[in-house]
């Protein structure tokens, strides 16, 4: 039965080469998370170890991507072809800057929520599998980052979207369950329509790797046209739905503020910049003309993201779902680099993903502390936080003046450059939406800021004078496990503030990687 | 020796195909559901039976041959029994025959007239 | 526990019959995979009995395949028919037989032969109750099971 | 001529008060208020720093040092030192030096006060970095920082409505103008390729060439009206009085306020001497110079009578920078340094009073100058600087200014008049704040009033005294300051002769006299004065604070309205927006490339081929019309087996296989779970809304039918394909090519795969296996408020 | 369903589909079948198992909680794809280890490995969401 | 040979959505189902239909001797059917679970998440 | 070949289009059923003869491709096929025991066509 008998040149279909051991480094984030997620479902019900062992696995995910960035950093774009089939036969991975930073910075966000989650989720949650789901949730997160394949970053849109399906439904309140329905019918519509996208581009070029496709794509002599011009539009939509682009962003501010905050805390960091992250490798690197055919609609997209979610961030008087529209708002931002297209735009729209993931993060689990310390994630309700802490409102304060891009925090400088890119492009307007969207922004964390921290109580209290609102679970505020994830990601916001350069390199470069993905290219199939 | 097989096969599938057409019209045409199965239940399986013993027939090969008297003995084994949980799902349920069944003896155990 | 044997030897002749080779590997291979599937119901085939008689097995199963394709040409008939004067009725059939296996298995029969369709035991195991699509007179089609089928099972499974 | 290169000392000028804000709290906690003493020597080194470039500069040196920030987008912190920053940075670290030692005495026992020493010290290090930064960008980032700060100091007596207000209001007004002006530097940075002042400055024109003039100046403009609270953003200053008192001297009066002032004498040489600049800000400056003074008239509170003229002066000063006339220029810088001064320790003296009086309110204090005799000599000395009166060097300002005015063409007129008027009503408030409190009979307050502490006392007193001695030596003060800043407004070396007595009767020295005259004038009406306007203001009835308030209200209930629009939280409406913009998706970029597909010819399909379809398109009407929910469940059965055996009859033997499995065990699964549901039994559409999603549905599929009908039609490139067919048995052992694909070939795309089975079953469990909590009380409330929607 | 006639067939008829499964997993490399088809028909045995004779002799049947089983399979599922690390080639190289046995040649190899893990995902996640549901019935 | 595949994809898509645009939970299931279908369905018409010659080599071969059918898009609706399946049952047991907590299969009727009557953002400072 | 040999071939590629399509009428009749129930047992019975002639024509296919594999499809077919049946079945009694409206409803319309004496 074995094909011994016959003679067959193996080096014209595998890569024969010997493999540098680091080069794995390129799936060991989906190794890491697969086994460690699989082994945490083995041990569900010991609800004790389940903490250690997923915070563990999360920890060696860090480290992990870290290598791979040093590696990518030093060795230029990594590719390895998985079963060593010759691409574009078998799936590639390929990691250039962008992949490794996004994927080092998720992986970061998701160790601090693991640290985080020892104190919030019980251990109903641990049983039913809070720490598999989050494992898995990176599986998706770092494959989608890091593969270079289209159907396989299908494949990893859905492990994501189903893990945080696990995680949102986790606890079962009855809100958790009508935020899920919205999301998960929603988000579903989405990914059925990457797919149909998918599907009809390899109707188009019988292939799906990403540099084949890009080859083809630069190839053809109107790249615009024909169906391919719808095909492009459909991976908009199903991006433009994962990015909770505005106006089909309804599954986000319906379910955000539904789960175990630290849930949301992972969600708010990571799955909309997935989509980010989708639609600048799609839109940027393989279909560079639809995206410049389509520039003004992404253009109208952010604007209207930029705005609908800076004022729906002001309409809000419950804390989560406050952020929750900040989320949308910072998703305009990076659109709106994705929609001038030029290296600085899109150097700048990655910055901007990699502080968003951080500083969105670190808001929630802020707002979970606020809860603890409050009593309330409500406006109305909270109160004398200032009084309680006022290190606690330090950190606020810095990751609010942050996420409004105030100097000298890391919003700051990716907002600078995204104007900067409007106005080269002559998109005053684009500028214009950003920079407001950043003062309303202001306006809505100081308003928080305002009621949360320096009023003396909840709602009523009399002027002047502080009303101690019975902090619920004080005790949980005791202990390093809530404070080190938050003073974790506060530090990186500040550092990236105060120490732009690296990650401007960074993003430069990975911009750069898309925009001319010779680079890319090169990694894939050798020099041709 | 391949036309006989031929032939065969060809016989075995168009008498199977009539079984199984013969089921569906029953189908249509009786009157309750407990009628039905009857057809369904016996007609259909034999027919799709022989058929898939046609498909033996026509390999002309003990591996597939035994795994097709593998498959028909399984369906023997299920349809009746499909068809006994299915009328009896039904009769509990309180669907009731046609008003032709003049005999009902699970009438009284079923819904005792009290 | 000769039992539990030969069912194993079953599913292994069974294996062997749908991977299509009967080399002892294979027999082999799949006497142990049969011992798999009977470890996963243990706790089910306590009450199994075993055949005693395999021919009058065999002839069971001829009588039972005849009754089938039997069956199937009276349904035939009866559905073509063009107008159809039928008279349906549900029979209690006093059992006489009373371990499971041995009811299963007539009421499996009952189903797949001539115009009846077992809808249910009786909780005290005493009586069947049959869906017939055509009794004129009840009697004969209950004499007909006694003497088609029951018999034939009590014989083979005593 | 080319800045000289020097050392990083001044770079570490700038950071030090940083590092002395880290220290601050520590350092309170030890010593106690009498850390201002130790702290108070950060400033005061820089102040020693500065002081060192006096000379150098005078003689028109400038000097630049830099450290490479984020080089990659070009930003350095660097500083560019010449006479206008020196002067800026001899002020904040001066002045800065005594408001630390005041707030040592102001705070005494505040639980705080070590926090506010660091804000302070924080904003004092922004505003150095501010007024020497020569990198546009390192400049904002610490424009917006002064701003930043000023909320925290506004804010910090946080439990008190009233600060809360004016903190959030300083922030919007202050932090939304910071935007106009990063939108300025920006545009200057894209249109120029220059992002130092330094090499600005080295070619005044080349903004002004750039074509983007216009916008540049009304951005940079927004940014600086709003933070030197020109008329109509006037209104946060005063409120910012909020704050103690320490703060309203060192930011709102003497340092913060003026960093608007500071910016367009900074870039007066690229911006200014144009028409659009003669207009625009001597209109703004002049406007929120009267309007100050009258407002301040109408006060009775001491700091905000202080408040409001120091808008007047704000607008005096601008007013002046708008001139580009080289004379009025020198009085804009004169005046400056005047203001600091004076205002500075004006300030001091109300909060010392307040301190030990226990009332701010001018109305109930008099007869003080016994009980605080040092104080009162210092608010003397200050007031008579504020009300230009000789020797003081606001005497010196007003002469040269009116000198300037007079001169200044056509509109010189006006712009005199405009100044005389704010002047007098100037002295009006001078004197009522110096004079007021301290003569006259002597009223009782509920604190009884004595003389502060050292530390209170320290800065009116230095302050006053440098106002009366740089009048004195007003010759060197010309030479050493305001010659070397005129320089940095003209963009070139100039030389200035100031000096104190008039040498002849000039029209500059009768405006004075019409000044004071007309000041002692409306002095001695001063109560009726302050009761007319009190009636205007009250006529009138709204203003922009109110405005603000307007504003802020109105832009959240905005928000809260678009957003209840946007996000109606009805399901069905998010379904129906999201799939009207899946059809336009589908059908609009194919109309639009035109790629719809050639006209198919009739497929040859078998009998039993098309029997398969029939049955699936029965199937799927079976689905949609379907009744009940059970009907719909069997019915989709159907169409599943269909679309199996649609797989079959194409050679997907595992397709169907899978399929066959996932469909019935689709359907099982259905069963199960609805053996616990009780539904509605119909659809209830109505008519329309059945057409209208209809439409949408059709839509939908209509689209992609043609796109996919089009790419059948194009040749398709089998290369993967074959190259599985290859060598699926050669290399990877393997017949059945699709599984080969599942297990090698494409394995991670299973690995995948599976891990999603795997978290489906898991989902499935916790959604069953975990017992809902009871809910909350105001989830019942909400509960049934959607039961009463429903 | 408590009715003899099912319970006292139900189990054999299990004891047959799985055995079937298995033979489907295992010759899914060459014809149509495999893991998944496999886990789904082993899978669909355990419900007509637990819908005969009740879930709890099926969860005392299969030991394991079927979502260990299910994440037992993933995790060799994974772990098949590491062996080609030590033949420094890439993640998820095949690896084939041919021998014979008698007349019937015996090949084990990384695929089969990970095929065998998503039989066990399938079966156990799949049974694992119906006898929940099946529970929830019974209760 | 695709066109009349491509027809019927046309109206799996079409009856899908028709049925996801219900209020009725269930029925948006059954339209997410048929979704599926549609969406697998179209993957496979795009590797263009070749009939019934399935990508199986036969055993004294090792290329298949006659054109076969596209094997890659049959590998990947096989993933894509395992997992819609998998969001299949998922969304299924989560319209389950929130009937029995919420009440209601009318989707418009879920308003917990973002109530009804929502409180107004708070004034003042 | 010899003419015997021809007509052989001949007859059985008539016999199976013969055989498809007499299985796909008996598709649509089953369909009808569904259709039209009355009741959820009937369209069940129906549902289970679709698979049960979907067996066959599998078979069918087999011989006409001469794809023997496909014998495994039929016999997995039967097997879920079966198992569909069974979780119908559990259904109506779960749902007829516990009073569903629309089982009961349909119940009701039994026993009326029952008293109607259809
Ligand atoms: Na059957
Ligand atoms: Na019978």
């Amino acid at each position: 039965m074995a094909g011994s008998s016959v003679s067959v040149d193996y080096s014209v279909a595998m890569a024969t080469a010997p493999v540098a051991a680091a080069d794995w480094l390129v799936v060991a984030p989906s190794l890491i998370t697969i086994l460690g997620g699989a082994l945490c479902l083995m041990l569900r019900k010991n609800t004790d170890l389940q903490p250690k062992l997923g915070v563990g696995f999360l920890a060696l995910l860090v480290i992990a991507n870290f290598g791979l960035l040093i590696r990518v950093l030093d060795h230029g774009v990594v590719t390895m072809v998985m079963g060593s089939w010759l691409p574009p036969f078998g799936i590639a991975f390929t990691v250039d800057a962008l992949s490794a930073t996004l994927s080092l910075i998720g992986s970061i966000v998701a160790f601090c929520a693991g640290i985080y989650a020892t104190v919030t989720v019980d251990s109903t949650g641990r049983r039913y599998g809070f720490y598999p789901f989050l494992l898995l949730l990176m599986t998706g997160v770092c494959g989608a980052f890091l593969t270079g394949d289209i159907f396989n970053l299908y494949v990893w849109f859905e492990v994501l979207l189903i893990a945080s399906y696990g995680l949102l439904v986790l606890g079962n309140d009855r809100i958790q369950l009508d935020g899920a329905v919205k999301y998960g019918v929603l988000n579903l519509i989405g990914t059925n329509l990457f797919l149909i996208a998918t599907g009809l581009l390899y109707g188009i070029f019988g292939t799906l790797n990403m540099a084949d496709i890009a080859i083809k794509v630069a190839a053809l002599e109107n790249p615009a046209s024909g169906t391919l011009a719808t095909v492009a539009a459909l991976y908009f939509l199903a991006f433009a739905m994962k990015a909770a682009a505005f106006p089909v962003n309804f599954w986000l501010p319906a379910s955000y503020h539904t789960p175990n905050v630290v849930v949301s805390a992972v969600f708010a960091g990571l799955l909309t910049k997935v989509g980010v992250y989708a639609l600048i490798r799609v839109f940027v690197m393989l279909l560079p003309a639809s995206r410049g055919y389509m520039a003004d609609v992404i253009a109208l997209v952010a604007i209207a993201t930029l705005l609908t979610g800076a004022l729906g961030a002001l309409a809000q008087s419950e804390m989560r779902r406050l952020l929750g529209y900040l989320v949308i708002a910072g998703i305009g931002s990076m659109l709106a680099g994705v929609a001038v297209g030029t290296t600085l735009a899109i150097s700048g729209a990655i910055f901007y993903a990699v502080h968003s993931i951080i500083v969105m993060t670190a808001l929630y689990m802020a707002s979970g502390i606020m809860n603890l310390m409050g009593g309330s994630y409500n406006l109305r309700e909270l109160g004398g936080l200032y009084q309680r802490s006022a290190v606690f409102g330090g950190i606020f304060l810095i990751l609010g003046f942050a996420v409004s891009g105030l100097p000298p925090f890391s919003g700051f400088w990716p907002k600078i450059m995204l104007v900067d890119a409007a106005f080269e492009d002559g998109r005053s307007w684009l500028a214009a939406a950003i920079l407001f969207s950043g003062f309303l922004t202001t306006l809505a964390i100081g308003r928080v800021w305002v009621y949360a921290f320096w009023r003396g109580g909840p709602e009523g209290t009399p002027d002047g004078q502080t009303v101690v609102v019975s902090g619920s679970e004080t005790a949980q505020l005791t202990g390093a496990s809530v404070w080190l994830p938050l003073g974790i990601l506060t530090a990186l916001v500040v550092y990236f503030g105060l120490q732009p350069e690296w990650m401007l390199q960074l993003s430069t470069r990975g911009a750069s990687g898309v925009v001319e993905p010779l680079g890319y290219l090169r990694s894939v199939f050798g020099d041709q | 020796m391949i036309a006989v097989v031929d032939i065969i096969t060809g016989v075995m599938l168009v008498v199977g195909a009539l079984f199984a057409f013969v089921a569906s019209l029953g189908l249509i045409r009786l009157k309750d559901v407990y009628m039905r199965m009857h057809a369904a239940s016996k007609a259909g399986t034999l027919g799709s039976g022989l058929m898939l013993l046609a498909l033996a027939v026509y390999a002309l090969d003990l591996a597939v041959a035994t795994r097709a008297i593998a498959g028909v003995v399984f369906f023997l084994l299920t349809a009746p029994i499909a068809a006994h949980l299915l009328a009896k799902a039904a009769y509990a349920a309180g669907y009731r025959p046609c008003a032709d069944t003049k005999k009902d003896a699970l009438e009284e155990v079923v819904r005792p007239k009290s | 526990m000769t039992g539990l044997f030969l069912i194993n030897i079953l599913l292994a002749i069974t294996w062997a019959a749908i991977t299509g080779s009967f080399s002892e590997i294979n027999l082999v291979f799949g006497f142990v995979l049969g011992t798999m599937g009977l470890y996963l119901i243990r706790e089910q085939v306590g009450t199994v009995a075993y055949f005693s008689r395999f021919g009058k097995a065999i002839g069971l199963a001829l009588v039972f395949i005849s009754e089938l394709i039997l069956s199937a040409w009276r349904v035939a008939l009866i559905v073509i028919r063009p107008k159809m004067d039928l008279e349906p009725g549900i029979i209690a059939y006093p059992l006489t037989v009373d371990r499971d296996f041995e009811i299963t298995m007539l009421a499996n029969l009952i189903t797949l032969t001539p115009g009846t369709l077992s809808v249910d035991v009786s909780e005290d195991r005493k009586t069947l109750y049959v869906h017939c699509i055509d009794v004129p007179d009840p009697q004969a089609t209950i004499d007909d099971i006694k003497n088609a089928f029951e018999r034939k099972i009590l014989e083979v499974f005593r | 001529m080319t800045p000289a290169v020097i050392d990083d000392t001044t770079l570490l000028a700038v950071l030090a008060p940083f590092a002395a804000a880290v220290v601050a709290p520590t350092l309170t906690r030890w010593l106690k208020h009498n850390a201002a003493w130790v702290l108070a020597i950060v400033p005061a080194l820089v102040f020693f720093h500065f002081a060192g470039f006096v000379l150098p500069v005078s003689e028109g040196k400038t000097f630049v040092a830099a450290k490479a920030w984020a080089p990659s987008y070009g930003v350095n912190f660097s500083v560019y030192v010449d006479g206008l920053s020196t002067l800026f940075a001899l002020l904040i670290s001066g002045i800065g030096t005594f408001i630390i030692l005041y707030a040592g005495g102001y705070l005494k026992g505040h639980p705080q006060q070590g926090r506010f020493f660091s804000f302070l010290f924080l904003f004092m290090g922004a505003m150095l970095g501010l007024v020497l930064g020569n990198n546009l960008i390192s400049l904002f980032i610490f424009w917006e920082l002064t701003s930043v700060t000023s909320f925290l100091l506004i804010g910090f007596d946080h439990l008190r409505e009233a600060s809360r207000r004016a903190a959030i209001q300083a922030l919007v007004v202050t932090g939304g103008g910071g935007l106009f002006l990063l939108a300025g530097f920006i545009l200057i940075i894209s249109a120029t390729g220059e992002i130092e002042m330094s090499t600005l400055l080295a070619s005044p024109d080349i903004i002004k060439d750039s074509g983007l003039y216009l916008p540049i100046l009304l951005l940079v403009l927004g940014g600086a009206f709003t933070k030197s609270a020109q008329f109509p953003f006037h209104f946060w200053l005063p409120n910012a009085m909020e704050a103690p008192t320490p703060v309203s001297a060192f930011l709102h009066s003497a340092t913060m306020v003026k960093a608007g002032v500071y910016l367009l004498m900074r870039m007066h040489p690229l911006l200014g001497d144009t028409v659009l600049w003669m207009t625009i800000l001597p209109l703004f400056g002049g406007i929120t110079l009267i309007v100050g003074t009258l407002l301040a008239v109408r006060q009775t509170d001491l700091k905000l009578m202080l408040a409001y003229t120091t808008v007047a002066s704000l607008g005096l000063l601008v007013m002046l920078t708008g001139t580009s006339h080289e004379k009025a220029l020198e009085g804009a810088v004169l005046y400056l340094l005047a203001h600091s001064l004076f205002k500075g320790a004006l300030f001091m003296v109300a909060g010392t009073i307040d301190h030990e009086a226990g009332t701010r309110d001018v109305t109930k204090l008099g007869g003080l100058r016994s009980a605080m005799p040092v104080t009162f000599v210092a608010a003397c000395l200050a007031g008579l600087s504020m009300a230009g009166l000789p020797p003081f060097i606001g005497f010196v300002a007003k002469e040269v200014l009116y000198y300037g005015t007079w001169g200044w063409f056509e509109f010189g007129l006006i712009l005199t008049v405009t100044a005389v008027v704010g002047n007098a009503l100037m002295l009006v408030i001078g004197a009522a704040v110096a004079v007021k409190p301290f003569f006259g009979p002597r009223i009782e307050t509920l604190k009884h009033a004595h003389e502060g502490p050292v530390l209170l006392i320290a800065g009116p007193v230095v302050l006053s005294m440098t106002g009366l001695a740089l009048g004195l030596l007003a010759h060197t003060t010309g030479v050493l300051f305001v010659g070397p800043t005129l320089s940095s407004l003209v963009g070139s070396f100039t030389q200035v002769d100031v000096h104190l007595w008039p040498t002849k009767i000039n029209a500059p020295l009768i405006l004075s006299l019409i000044t004071i005259g007309t000041g002692i004038a409306l002095f001695t009406q001063l109560d009726r004065l302050r009761a007319t306007i009190a009636h205007v203001l009250q006529v009138i009835g709204w203003g922009p604070d109110k405005g603000f308030d307007q504003f802020v209200s109105g832009i959240v209930r905005f928000s809260s309205r678009l957003t209840r629009f946007v996000q109606a939280g009805s399901m069905q409406t998010y379904m129906i927006i999201t799939f009207i913009f899946v059809g336009l998706t589908v059908l609009v970029p194919g109309y639009l490339a035109n790629s719809w597909p050639a006209m198919p010819k009739v497929p040859d399909y078998r009998f039993y081929e098309w029997g398969i379809f029939v049955i699936a398109v029965l199937g799927l009407i079976a689905v949609l019309v379907s009744k009940t929910r059970l009907t719909a469940i069997v019915s989709l059965g159907i169409q599943g087996f269909a679309v199996a055996l649609i797989f079959m009859m194409f050679g997907a033997p595992d397709l169907s296989f899978t399929q066959f499995m996932v469909e019935t065990l689709s359907v099982v699964i259905l069963a199960l779970v609805m053996t616990r549901l009780d539904l509605l039994p119909q659809d209830h559409r109505s008519t329309g809304s059945a057409v209208f999603t209809g439409l949408i549905a059709i839509s939908v599929g209509l689209g992609l039918s043609l796109t996919l009908l089009a790419i059948t039609q194009q040749p398709f490139d089998t290369r993967l394909s074959d190259f599985f067919t290859e060598y699926s048995r050669a290399i990877a052992h393997g017949r059945n090519i699709v599984n080969v694909i599942l297990v090698d070939f494409r394995g991670f795309d299973t690995l995948g795969e599976i891990a999603v089975v795997a978290l489906a079953g898991l989902c499935v469990l916790a959604l069953i296996r975990v017992k809902t909590k009871p809910e909350k009380s105001e989830d019942n409330a909400r509960q049934t408020q959607s039961a009463e929607a429903g | 369903m408590r009715t003899i006639i099912f319970r006292t067939i139900a189990p054999y008829l299990s004891a047959l589909m799985v055995l079937f499964s298995v033979f489907v997993l295992l010759r899914g490399h060459n014809e149509p079948g495999g893991g998944f088809i496999g886990g789904l028909i082993a899978a669909s045995a355990l419900a007509i198992f637990g819908i005969a004779c009740g879930v709890a002799s099926v969860r005392r049947a299969i030991v394991f909680h079927p979502m260990a089983i299910s994440a037992f399979g993933l995790f060799i599922g994974a772990l098949a794809g590491i062996p080609s690390f030590f033949f420094s080639q890439t993640f998820m190289t095949s690896q084939w280890l041919i021998f014979h046995l008698g007349d019937v040649e015996v090949a084990l190899s990384t695929p089969l490995v990970f095929d065998i893990g998503v039989y066990l995902v399938v079966v156990g996640s799949i049974s694992s969401i119906a006898l929940a549901l099946e529970e929830r019935e019974a209760d | 040979m695709e066109t009349g595949v491509v027809i019927l994809i046309g109206l799996f898509f079409s009856v899908a959505v028709y049925l996801m645009l219900s209020k009725q939970l269930v029925r948006m299931l059954l339209g997410i189902a048929i979704l599926g279908n549609a969406v697998n369905l179209l993957i496979f018409t795009n590797g263009r239909l070749t009939r019934e010659v399935p990508p199986l080599i036969p055993s004294d071969l090792y290329t298949p001797d006659v054109a076969i059918a596209n094997p890659l898009p049959q590998a990947l609706v096989l993933t894509a059917i395992v997992i819609s399946f998998s969001f299949f049952a998922f969304l299924l047991v989560l319209a389950f679970r929130a009937y029995q907590e919420l009440g209601a299969d009318d989707v418009n009727q879920m308003r917990i998440a973002e109530p009804e009557h929502d409180q107004t953002p708070p004034q003042g400072y | 070949m010899s003419p015997f040999e021809f007509f052989a071939s001949e007859f059985l590629d008539w016999a199976v289009n013969f055989a498809l399509g007499i299985l796909s009428i008996s598709f649509v009749m089953i369909v009808y059923r569904i259709f039209k129930g009355p009741g959820l047992p009937d369209r069940v019975v129906a549902l289970d003869a679709l698979v049960t002639v979907g067996i066959g024509f599998i078979a069918a296919i087999g011989v006409n491709t001469g794809y023997y594999l496909y014998i495994d499809i039929a016999i997995t077919l039967g097997l879920v096929g079966f198992l569909a049946t069974v979780a119908f079945a559990r259904f109506v009694l779960n749902r007829g025991l516990a009073g569903d409206e629309t089982i009961m409803a349909e119940v009701e319309e039994s026993i009326a066509r029952r008293e109607a004496g259809q």
